[in-house]
């Protein structure tokens, strides 16, 4: 190109960024500590409870592994959505209403089919469920330009309510007192690793991420997805069809939410009681947004923070912190990280 | 390794866990004054872990064993799932509640507690208390152990006096911290007439406390408060009739010694009238010859010449409430 | 049920409906202010939450109901602030700060709440309703409308204001092209960062009097997690009432008889779960939607942060 | 030249001084070192390639960028202009390339925006500024249209307007004001900036067309490549003709002479033309319209029963007053856009039912005039936005798979070809100068499978060496048979290129004329619908 077009050089990039990551989450530490200290706990004692048992300790990092399996999904999710310009804030409503579904037919099926097959069924039947539940936000986006943010929200309150009603009535499994689903055993639930306590959700959440990143950046497919994303009006020029397009990526998105509904049923619980909504959707969505919708940097995310939620639930425990605290100090890490995310944009953009 | 356990030198530690913070003056605070109380008694290790919430407290459970816990008391509903399966996993004993059926020798024991019989004394003392001939029960949500006593109340009212109306009213979903909504629900049963309000529920129940201190009734006379679980005097204003005390500590106590026997898992535990584990609140407010009558029905109770049933299904409790009746006939 | 169905019992339902709706209402308008500007504000369960918080505080330790709502207002404010610093002046995503403010007041007034109230539980005492002459006399309606606390009158008032501010004053203008194209306010020499900051202090004043409100008369009491959705709910009727304050009221409205409903039906003895009568209002509403079908307006610029010059 | 600057000063007064203006953007020097004087009452063209920093320098003046380095003088006094309000509060309005005005107000309010949020809005008194404002610049636009049901010709008269509504007493900034306007519309516009001048207020005049600068503008400033390349006063120019004065603008312009005739001379007397149209009926009909219809929305335009007929090879202009129901008829041709009645023929076939992409792959390109709106993906990359239009198509897809190594090294191809300056083919495409942004879209659309293009003002914006090579570009692939619908509003263009130009008045095609510069007046007389009166 012409004399005028500098050349800005890629020096010390992981340096900067590796200070510009680092930086703001002691800031949020400190803080966070402050906060201890005037409850009059010591901070170093409890962030190193926190490493110590959601990183350091084997038992307790198998625990943070086991959480990161739902949340995967869900970000797998909200990854091709929001590359797709659709925000599908109705993640929750989706997961829950599949996770109820798959605890309630799980084992009845097992005891006529094989093991493998149930699990299988149980992943088909929560992505559509998930699906199914998207559909109305997506006929209204692609029809009638109604804003997703708004009906997926909503939707997530219906399902809320109708997860409970299902639960309570048809699902209800009489044999406990409490409304619960029935209770699909131990041992016909996911397979685990070896002998530890991780069971291969966890191995299929980082699939399903990878998988996505792959499918946005590397595919025609998702491309077209992006370009309606970023600029629908564009996509109509460019001869995209744009509603087929909207309808695949709410489907898609949802579906992949559900399946962590099955990930969380079939690995950890076996059973839904009433009442029940772990709201991952509300952790994930700002992560995949810190992650700027990038595989690789949501589950690292994804893992920061379940080391986090494991951690300092024990921390809390140990030094008779109120568990709030680790909310707190979620807000805290969020705000701090969305500072890193915006310098490093900044600085990304002046170097291209 | 439950025969590891079977002498009274292996317990080393009694571990709680509460879905939410021990200073609820109800469930979590009872629990876990209990839980240490007893540790106390035993000289044992005491390891609350409060606040846990309503999510998989599988985690929790793996690294208290880890720790050397000695027995797990996992004294919310929500844990009766994952309870029995960590026990499984450590062979680390478990208690869990409202699962009757759910015993494994040396393993997993339950306690299913009401305080069905409790609430029929309030039912009755509600009954003798109105002066408007209505009395409202309002809970927070359907659990169990809010439905038995719900029943058993409105069986005591029934019993002290037929007439008596009696109006029922749930929060909401998950409306266990739903202040403003106790209120709002307390608000109108006792518009609809209520002058006693039989109220169960954690957060919420603060809610219906204040409605019943700021609201008059329709003869616009004081309205009062039965409470459940818990003893609000402290905070009371002069509204508090009485409160259906659950008393815990028999349970886990018992639980104890099971366990330094090697019976533990054998049996499952209640809490009753007979052992003063459940017992009405003599607030000043009741008079000497209620009160006297309330404590004669309550040796009744125990001696058996009369029985109250413990019906924890909603509908079935729902069938008992006044509204019900006129609606079917 | 019939004689349950007394006028008093009537009465106090709406009652109760009109105090569940005002501060969805509060919310709802606070919203619909930032939103105008182009600030997606998904801190305003945050917002309420603390000043459902510093509101109780003040009204129980100052023992009066105004200074509550003030510093009700104020707390939301100081949540505020930290919005426009991050997502106005920084340009921060929009989305992550607010659901990071929401989570962060949820734990830290929970946590003040653990070490101040956990042992007391400290309650207000009633309300002293302004009552209206005339119109406060109407059966029924006279005590449920005009037997209130004044800033309930405020608050319906704040929403006739609003229709007034948004189609006939610079502010108005300044509001929408802000949330429009704000490059074109800001070649005009209105500065964009000032309209959407006012605009999102706006939103925490009135969402924190809004839990103010919760707390203060909706409960008379601060408990942990007490907005309990609220804040979410006022985001949805702020988007679906696409620029229409009024269209907040209805909604706000229908939100809050349809919670007495739940209440009416049990009292009157109908065996209806309560989860299905949570459903209706949203089942309704995503019902009209999809007859209606009508496109909702949005602003262009919507949680887009606004740098000057930017290609 | 700084010589001629400098003592001019002496019977000048400056409205305003730039002292070695620079500006740095990622990858880019936009501006460097720019020094130079605006007088009070003159008319002072700013020239420059595309990307050379017109609009930048621009920004600068208005307040929207602040320079990395040099001073701002203005009536003699240094002032920072921190802010757009500042530089309005300078005296200094401006008219910006891409129009910014809030599509969802009404024009009114639109203009009123940025009176202090203290004052009652007053839309009496502003409706009767606006009327005067109207008669103005002879243009009529109802004051309560949404902006955004306003054709980008209209747009620009109503940024103009704002423009001369508020600020502006000192100096007028216009950013190829011209670029959407009618003959008509640049010529009202003459006018009112020659009244400004009397009144003392200093003009900076930024346009690609240098017949237009050469005949409105008193001094003539040229920029290459971000600095400042030097500076003619074609009245000065003693003896210096008009032909000549071009010359030596291009030259500073380009740095280099001047070479093919229709680079110089972009006046439109190319005598080449073309008259394919006598044998056009021998030939094959590529496309025809039967009878198109449209419905419009309040405050579009649709169509109403056009019809003509293209045959292959031939170049048909589309000549009309921008907001006759061009936009529709490109959409409906396009496909993005249903017709109510009639249809549309390719090669004898119905195609009316056909989607956008089938059209394409029929060999049909269209190239919009809402460059930014719906041509580009602005914060995607310009390699990316080079294949949008054939993604998941050989040979940068294979089985779905992106080869996105393949796309960049076709995009820096792309790239050299098209003269689209950019810093890297991975820039973002909505950080490119107006200009380059059409050279790109440009680029997408003529390649090699095309067969009938449909362009829609596809020389607007491009300096004029771009607008000769697209010219040629247009003629090259005419004659290789392509077929080409050429929708502008500047007949000069059209007559220069077209072997045929039908007339859009109201959505009506009101008459198809052939095409030579005697049928100029023939032309105008129709888009202005006074054949039909
Ligand atoms: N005190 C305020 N109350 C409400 N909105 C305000 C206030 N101050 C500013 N705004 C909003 O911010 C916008 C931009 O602020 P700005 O400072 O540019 O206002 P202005 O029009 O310059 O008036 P002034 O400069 O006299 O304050 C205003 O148009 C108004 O919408
Ligand atoms: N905000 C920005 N960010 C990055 N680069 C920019 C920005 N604004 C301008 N540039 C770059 O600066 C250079 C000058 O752009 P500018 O728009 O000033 O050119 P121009 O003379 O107006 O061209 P045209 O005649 O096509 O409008 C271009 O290379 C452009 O890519
Ligand atoms: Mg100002
Ligand atoms: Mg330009």
């Amino acid at each position: 190109m012409t004399s005028r077009y500098i050349n800005i050089g890629r020096v010390s990039e992981l340096a900067r960024s590796a200070i510009r990551i680092i930086a703001p989450i002691l800031l949020a530490l400190v803080v966070g500590g402050l906060i201890l200290v005037i409850l009059g706990k010591d901070p170093i004692a409890y962030y190193w409870y926190v490493v110590k048992r959601g990183l350091l300790s084997w038992t307790g990092f198998q625990a943070t592994l086991v959480r990161t399996a739902p949340l995967l999904f869900v970000a797998a999710g909200l990854i091709v959505a929001f590359r797709a310009g659709i925000w599908n804030l109705g993640v929750d409503g989706q997961f829950l209403l599949a996770a109820v579904l798959v605890a309630a037919v799980g084992s009845p099926l097992n005891t006529i089919i094989p093991n493998w097959a149930m699990i299988c069924i149980c992943f088909i039947l929560a992505a559509t469920i998930g699906a199914i539940w998207s559909l109305i936000p997506a006929y209204l986006k692609a029809n009638h330009g109604v804003n997703e943010i708004i009906t997926t929200l909503m939707m997530t309150f219906i399902g809320i309510s109708l997860a409970n009603v299902l639960i309570k009535i048809p699902f209800n499994d009489p044999a406990t007192t409490v409304p619960q689903t029935v209770t699909l055993a131990v041992e016909d639930r996911l397979p685990r690793l070896f002998d530890t306590i991780i069971h291969h959700g966890v191995i299929l959440g980082l699939l399903s991420v990878l998988f996505v990143h792959f499918l946005m950046t590397r595919t025609s497919f998702g491309l077209n997805l992006q370009v309606v994303g970023a600029n629908p009006k564009a996509a109509v020029h460019a001869g995209l069809n744009v509603r087929f397009l909207t309808y695949v990526a709410f489907g898609l998105s949802a579906a992949l939410a559900g399946m962590g509904g099955a990930v969380e049923i079939l690995g950890v619980w076996g059973t839904v009681r009433a009442d029940w909504d772990p709201a991952y959707g509300l952790l994930v969505v700002p992560l995949v947004f810190l992650a700027r919708f990038h595989g690789i940097g949501t589950i690292a995310f994804v893992l920061f923070f379940a080391v986090l939620m494991i951690g300092g639930e024990s921390a809390s425990r140990r030094l008779g912190v109120p568990t709030f605290f680790v909310l707190v100090l979620v807000g805290l890490l969020l705000m701090f990280l969305a500072i890193v995310e915006y310098l490093d944009h900044r600085w990304r953009q002046r170097t291209t | 390794g439950f025969s590891a356990l079977s002498s009274a030198a292996d317990l080393k530690a009694i571990a709680v866990l509460v879905p939410e913070q021990g200073t609820d003056y109800g469930w979590n605070q009872q629990g876990v004054d209990a839980a240490r109380a007893v540790a106390e008694k035993y000289g044992l290790e005491f390891m609350p872990a409060e606040g846990l919430g309503y999510g998989d407290v599988r985690p929790t459970l793996r690294e208290l064993a880890e720790e050397g816990a000695s027995l797990m008391i996992c004294h919310a509903s929500g844990y009766n799932t994952a309870g029995p399966e960590i026990a499984q996993e450590t062979g680390v004993p478990v208690a869990i509640v409202d699962t009757p059926q759910g015993l494994v020798e040396g393993l997993v024991t339950d306690y299913t507690l009401s305080g069905h019989d409790g609430a029929y004394l309030a039912g009755v003392l509600a009954a003798h208390t109105t002066r408007t001939g209505s009395v409202g029960i309002v809970v927070s949500g359907e659990p169990p152990s809010w439905n038995s006593q719900s029943a058993a109340f409105a069986m005591g009212v029934k019993a002290a006096s037929d007439s008596t109306k009696i109006i029922y009213a749930v929060i909401g979903p998950a409306a266990y911290g739903d202040a403003a909504g106790g209120r709002r629900v307390t608000e109108s049963v006792i518009s609809a007439g209520a002058d006693v309000i039989f109220g169960q529920g954690n957060g919420s129940s603060f809610g219906m406390i204040q409605a019943v201190e700021t609201t008059k009734a329709v003869d616009g006379g004081k309205v009062w408060f039965i409470d459940v679980i818990g003893d609000k005097t402290e905070i009371d204003k002069g509204h508090l009739l009485s409160s259906v005390l659950w008393d815990m500590v028999p349970v886990y106590d018992a639980m104890v010694s099971d366990l330094m026997d090697g019976t533990f898992g054998t049996r499952g535990y209640q809490i009753g009238l007979e052992n003063d584990s459940v017992r009405l609140l003599k607030s000043p407010h009741i008079p000497a010859n209620i009160w006297n009558e309330l404590m004669d029905l309550r040796d009744k109770i125990i001696s058996g010449s009369v029985s109250v049933d413990n019906i924890s299904d909603a509908q079935a409790v729902r069938a008992l409430m006044t509204s019900v009746d006129i609606n079917e006939g | 049920m019939s004689e349950l169905l007394t006028e008093t019992f009537v009465t106090a339902l709406l009652f109760g409906s009109v105090t569940a709706g005002v501060p969805l209402l509060l919310a709802g308008i606070g919203e619909q202010i930032s939103e105008k500007s182009g600030v997606l504000n998904i801190g305003l369960e945050g917002m309420m939450l603390v000043g459902a918080y510093t509101g109780f505080c003040a009204a129980y330790y100052f023992d009066s109901f105004w200074l509550g709502f003030l510093f009700g207002g104020l707390g939301g404010v100081s949540v505020a602030m930290l919005m426009v610093l991050f997502c106005v002046i920084l340009g921060l995503n929009q989305i992550v700060i607010g659901i990071a403010l929401t989570l962060g007041a949820d734990g830290l007034t929970a946590l003040l709440h653990h070490f101040q109230f956990s042992r007391t539980y400290p309650r207000l005492s009633a309300v002293e309703p302004l009552v209206i002459p005339v119109v406060g006399d109407i059966p029924y309606l006279g005590e449920v409308f005009f037997h209130r606390h004044p800033v309930v009158y405020l608050a319906v008032g704040l929403v006739f204001f609003l229709v007034w501010l948004f189609k006939r004053t610079y502010v108005g203008l300044n509001l929408q092209a802000a949330g429009d194209v704000p490059a074109a306010l800001d070649v005009t020499g209105v500065s964009v960062r000032s309209t959407r900051t006012w605009a999102v202090l706006a939103t925490g004043f009135l969402a924190g009097v809004g839990g103010a409100f919760l707390a203060n008369i909706g409960a008379g009491i601060f408990v942990p997690h007490m907005i309990h959705g609220a804040g979410f709910i006022g985001i949805v009727l702020a988007m679906l009432a696409r620029g229409h304050p009024t269209w907040v009221l209805y909604g706000a409205a229908l939100f809050g008889v349809s919670l007495s409903l739940t209440t009416a039906l049990q009292v009157a003895g109908f065996n209806i779960p309560t989860d299905v009568v949570q459903m209706l209002p949203f089942t309704m509403v995503i019902v009209m939607l999809i007859l209606l079908g009508r496109n909702s307006y949005l602003p262009a610029a919507l949680a887009l942060p606004y740098i000057r010059g930017e290609r | 030249m700084a010589l001629s600057a400098s003592d001019s000063k002496i019977h000048h007064t400056s409205a305003i001084e730039l002292r070695g203006i620079s500006k740095f953007f990622p990858g880019v020097v936009a501006n460097q070192d720019i020094t130079l004087d605006i007088y009070a009452g003159e008319i002072h063209a700013l020239l420059g390639e595309n990307g050379a920093g017109k609009s930048t320098l621009i920004s600068i003046l208005a307040g929207l960028h602040r320079p990395d380095a040099g001073t701002i003088i203005i009536g003699g006094v240094e002032r920072r202009l921190g802010s757009p309000r500042d530089s309005l509060l300078a005296g200094i309005g401006t008219v910006f390339q891409h129009v910014l005005l809030a599509p969802t107000l009404s024009v009114i309010e639109n203009l009123m925006l940025g009176g202090s949020w203290k004052n009652k809005l007053d839309k009496e008194s502003a409706r009767s500024r606006f009327a005067e404002l109207c008669g103005l610049l002879a243009v009529t636009i109802d004051p309560e249209a949404l902006v955004g049901s306003l054709s980008l010709g209209q747009r620009q008269q109503v940024e103009i307007m704002r423009a001369l509504w508020r600020g502006g007493e000192r100096v007028l900034i216009l950013d190829e004001p011209t670029s959407m306007l009618t003959p008509q519309g640049v010529i009202e516009l003459g006018h009112v900036m020659k009244r400004l001048r009397e009144n003392g207020v200093a003009i900076v005049f930024v346009t690609h067309k240098l017949r237009e600068a050469y005949e409105l503008c008193d001094r003539i400033s040229v920029l290459r490549n971000g600095a400042f390349a030097g500076q003619i006063n074609p009245d000065h120019g003693s003896g210096m003709g008009e032909e000549e004065t071009i010359e030596q603008i291009i030259r500073m312009m380009f740095d280099k002479e001047g070479q093919s005739d229709s680079t110089v001379d972009n006046g439109g007397t190319n005598v080449a033309v073309r008259n394919v149209f006598a044998d056009s009926q021998t030939r094959s009909i590529s496309v025809a319209a039967k009878e198109v219809s449209t419905i419009a929305l309040p405050g579009e335009c649709g169509l109403s029963a056009v019809s003509f007929e293209v045959a292959r090879g031939e170049i048909f202009g589309i000549a009309g007053i921008d907001g006759n129901g061009q936009k529709h008829l490109a959409e409906v041709l396009a496909g993005q856009r249903d017709l109510a009645t009639g249809q549309i023929e390719l090669d004898g076939e119905d195609i009316s039912v056909l989607k956008v992409s089938e059209r394409r792959d029929r060999g049909f390109r269209y190239l919009t005039d809402d460059r930014v709106g719906e041509g580009i993906v602005s914060d995607h990359s310009v390699a990316t936005n080079l294949v949008a239009k054939s993604i998941g198509e050989n040979p940068y897809w294979k089985y779905g798979f992106t080869k996105w190594r393949a796309i960049f090294s076709f995009a820096r191809r792309q790239i050299k070809k098209y003269d689209i300056r950019t810093p890297s083919e991975r820039t973002s495409i909505g950080r490119l100068s107006g200009g380059n942004i059409q050279k790109a879209l440009f680029a997408r659309e003529m390649d090699d499978n095309a067969e009938i293009v449909l362009l829609n003002k596809p020389t607007y914006g491009l300096d004029l060496q771009n607008i000769a090579s697209a010219r040629d570009r247009i003629r090259e692939g005419a004659s290789r048979g392509i077929t080409t619908l050429l929708i502008s509003t500047e007949l000069e263009e059209l007559i220069d290129l077209a072997d045929r130009i039908g007339v859009m008045y109201q959505g009506q095609m009101v008459g198809i004329v052939e095409a030579n510069p005697g049928s100029e007046n023939r032309i105008g007389s129709l888009m202005t619908g006074a054949s039909l009166n």
